[in-house]
């Protein structure tokens, strides 16, 4: 990998003070920053070759359709999927899960069904499936065993067994704990007992390496602006055989094959599940955002960020007071933890003087904070342009507010 | 440091030691005011007298030293009030914080010391959440379930 | 206005050449080109100011929770409507009515319940209705009478009463036809007979001047893309005390007050509507178009497009063999045709040779075409940078098209 | 022009004057084929014999200049065909057209001023409908409503 001093001059908001000194923008896990190659491809997308897709006859629809169907090629090598079809342009990870619960509670899963997430989803990953049980789908949990992220991959068996489980959903990396579930092996272990899998990979689609042939799940999503693409793309992959039995999400042009007063029928996948005119470009930036960091590399980007984070969190835990959540080895970029006697928010706002960019909150996972006893966490997370010095002022300016605090 | 603006030396004291904590059990008001994007509740309580005089006023829950101190800060203020007096107040503070009035217009006595966060608009629903509560429990006739 | 050869410069877009000609784009209802000011906006919020929105408490979170709160205010005061909680960001209007059409499905309406829509609808104002079917909910059609686009609104008041109509949802500019609605009349006439209305604006956002108070509509919608803005952003307005009662669409973070693992409680509107991560820089460029719109002015633009139509509709009426739908007066931007004997594909094909960008199809209007005995029409829209010698360009053309296929 | 090379002069009089057109009553395959971008369709007519040669083709429906003269140079291409045949036919046009075989794989006879349609990709679609028609039509074994 290029060092990250030299990456960050590729990020134009990286070069800017916070409060009198450089910032360092430690909020990646909420969204990252945007190099230039990406804020170019859009731009110039927009001088050259834009037209609305699908429908134009005339050469500068022809580019933009092309532009646009290029970017979703681009996604299926990204992910090696199958094929194109299998890749489905949404707003982001949010519209892809409730594109999914809501298709899949029409098709999929029947009325008595159970669909089995853990206790760390992100509300993204909760929420849409609890509107599915108006429709008599019921949902189990897996525990989360301990603040570490410990999961029983081995209860999925019985569980699935006793509850009519249909289909597994879980988080690739915990937003909030950094932990990484080992996505193959149990996409492998729900394959084998008959269930369908979503992968949430928010947290890990442009951190690494990330393939859904090796993975083997059934469906996967992320979004394009934790992976330095603009905001308002993001994707459903889906296996085609499965997107094919899927009724409509959104329903209007560009989905539709024919349009009475009375009825209307579906194109195939993926356009059946794209109504009216697409981000597109949110998709030209898409793929330059994966041309970006396959260029940086992925396995390099991976390294670096679990390298800072375990260096933070080893770091931190010298700080009197501290508690530092989520696991002790194989750690994604992703570091949360409370102090004692200082609320979170206090603590990122004397953080934020210091010019360290960081989040406080519930990190839309009310249910294992809760679980933990916390309401809110600060939490650290980086990427590929994040430094070791950024770090440093990072335990730094916490024992600072710690001392501040502490009076 | 810009932030001491914030945390002057009498928030933090507030929010290391916050006065009347603790619920109240013989309360004819009550009130619960969440402030949902950072998970921070305050519980209020009042005793109001049958003139409508607030004759103890309590609170509990958790948050960040904002709206520790500002609860506190609260509790001390309208001891004492008339409910017209407590409601006059909120509406001071409300405008003094989110900027519809001017700064000159000061806050009386301790609650100056809120000021500071009219600069901080990220913090305004921190300070202001208690004031909510109190809002809510002088207007609902009734003890509310909290 | 300033002359329409210089708002030409402010699109990169408009500068290139096509088959060596200068490029004419003329097919602005189907999305328009971005003026440099609206590419510089976006492009500097993702330089200076960007971050994730609403729960940051670090500065440069601040500023772009501000940026995209006040593009909401923005488009609160464009539309004239009461207040920025009545604003929901979408992808666009389809989305929008979408939103509408799900979430008053499950609370505004009720089984046996009926919704209004004229025949001139755009799929997207029609397909999300029959969705509604499945819940009891029936449709119904106030014919269009004639190629002129003429509704006979007096008729609203007997279908009303006879069917239990509760929402009159219908398209404020035909997308085919370049028929205007009379908005405000029939907003009137629906309140009059307790019908919520619906407008779908995106033919005339950005437009023309536009006030949801003026129309007095319940809901309206419209696309950012149609109105210079980039692609992913639209907007669905709603009267606040309608938007309290609907319950939410998409779920997961943003939008909820309180999850638990078992139930979750909703923010109120807009944000209870904005599940996840919105699309930010599309609702900066969103405000840097409406800026932009207003600083060129509306009404301009609205005189400048129906001139050209108009001017357009009479020129290419000498055109032997040739049909042109829509009205004969006060006809917006718009001019639909058909040449016999030559199939729209194969004239706007020509066309494109020329340098004119046009488009051919059904427009999303397949139960209008097929009332008039047509599967595809050519269709030329203008905006505000196209010139009177574009139309010149358009005339010739067609008229040589005609003669190469006469041969 | 380069749109010369789109509509050749014979693509131009197939659409002008389609060879074997109409609906044809006495078929035993027939299938339809929908562009839904464009609203054009296509009906197919066979009659095979018993041993699979197809003795008569026809076709009806309404189209732009290439849907249409490809339908109508269809017709006299698989006319007396096998239906292997005519299947190579296709699949060769497939390939020639959406450039996965190289151009100097020329089309034989008449078809190969269906060429031109490679520069064009997005009239690639009308100019395989008649032909996608014809695959339908002679893989599912019985008569198909239209
Ligand atoms: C694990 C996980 N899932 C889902 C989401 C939701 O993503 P988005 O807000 O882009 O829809 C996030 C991002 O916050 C996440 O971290
Ligand atoms: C009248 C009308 N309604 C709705 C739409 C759909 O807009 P979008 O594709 O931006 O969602 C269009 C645009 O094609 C339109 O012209």
């Amino acid at each position: 990998m290029r060092p990250p001093e030299e990456l960050r001059s590729d990020f134009p908001a990286l070069s800017q003070a916070a409060h009198g000194h450089p910032l360092a923008y430690l909020d990646n896990a909420a969204t990252t920053q945007k190099p230039r190659a990406v804020l170019d491809a859009v731009r110039s997308f927009y001088e050259k070759d834009y037209a609305n897709v699908h429908r134009g006859l005339y050469d500068l629809s022809v580019r933009a359709t092309e532009a646009f169907e290029s970017s979703r090629r681009r996604v299926a090598d990204f992910l090696e999927a199958a094929s194109p079809e299998e890749i489905i342009f949404t707003r982001g990870t949010t519209e892809a899960i409730n594109l999914l619960a809501s298709s899949a509670g029409r098709s999929l899963l029947q009325h008595g069904d159970g669909v089995l997430l853990t206790e760390m989803e992100h509300h993204a990953n909760l929420v849409p499936w609890q509107m599915l049980r108006s429709l008599g789908i019921r949902l189990h949990f897996l525990p989360v065993d301990d603040e570490q992220g410990t999961i029983d991959w081995n209860r999925v068996e019985e569980i699935a067994k006793k509850h009519r489980i249909r289909l597994l959903a879980f988080t690739h990396v915990s937003n909030s704990l950094g932990k990484v579930n080992p996505a193959a092996e149990i996409c492998a272990r729900a394959r084998s007992l008959g269930l369908l899998s979503l992968v949430d990979a928010a947290q890990s689609a442009g951190h690494q390496h990330l393939s859904v042939r090796e993975i083997g799940c059934d469906f996967l999503a992320f979004s394009g602006h934790k992976m330095c693409a603009p905001t308002g793309i993001g994707v459903l992959y889906g296996r085609q055989e499965l997107l094919d039995l899927l009724p409509p999400y959104q329903t209007g042009g560009e989905m539709i094959a024919e349009v009475r007063l009375d009825q209307s029928s579906w194109k195939s996948p993926p356009h059946r599940f794209e109504a009216g005119t697409p981000n597109i470009g949110g998709a030209i930036g898409l793929r330059a955002a994966i041309d970006y960091l396959q260029t940086v590399g992925l396995d390099a980007v991976e390294k670096h960020t679990a390298s800072l984070a375990s260096y933070a969190a080893s770091g931190l835990a010298s700080i009197p007071g501290i508690r530092i959540l989520g696991p002790r080895n194989h750690r994604a970029g992703i570091v949360s933890f409370v102090l004692d006697k200082v609320h979170a928010h206090d603590l990122v706002a004397f953080l934020d003087q210091e010019g360290l960019a960081l989040r406080a909150g519930d990190h839309c996972n009310q249910p294992l904070l809760r679980k933990f006893g916390l309401a809110a966490t600060a939490r650290a997370s980086f990427y590929l342009y994040n430094l070791r010095e950024e770090v440093d002022r990072l335990i730094e300016a916490v024992e600072k507010t710690r001392r501040y605090f502490a009076g | 440091m810009e932030l001491d603006e914030l945390y002057r030396e009498a928030i933090l004291d507030h929010a290391r030691h916050p006065r009347n904590f603790g619920a109240l059990e013989e309360c004819n008001r009550s009130a619960a005011a969440k402030n949902v994007s950072c998970g921070d509740a305050i519980q209020l309580f009042l005793r109001l007298s049958p003139a409508g005089r607030i004759e103890v006023v309590r609170f509990s829950g958790s948050g960040c030293a904002i709206s520790t101190a500002s609860a506190s800060l609260l509790t001390l203020a309208v001891q004492g009030k008339t409910a017209q007096e407590a409601e006059a107040l909120f509406e001071k503070i409300q405008r003094l914080l989110t900027g519809t009035s001017a700064p000159q217009d000061e806050l009386p006595g301790d609650l100056a010391v809120l000021a500071g966060v009219r600069r901080f608009p990220q913090r305004v629903g921190c300070a202001m959440l208690s004031w909510h509560a109190l809002e809510d429990a002088l207007r609902t006739g009734e003890k509310n379930s909290v």
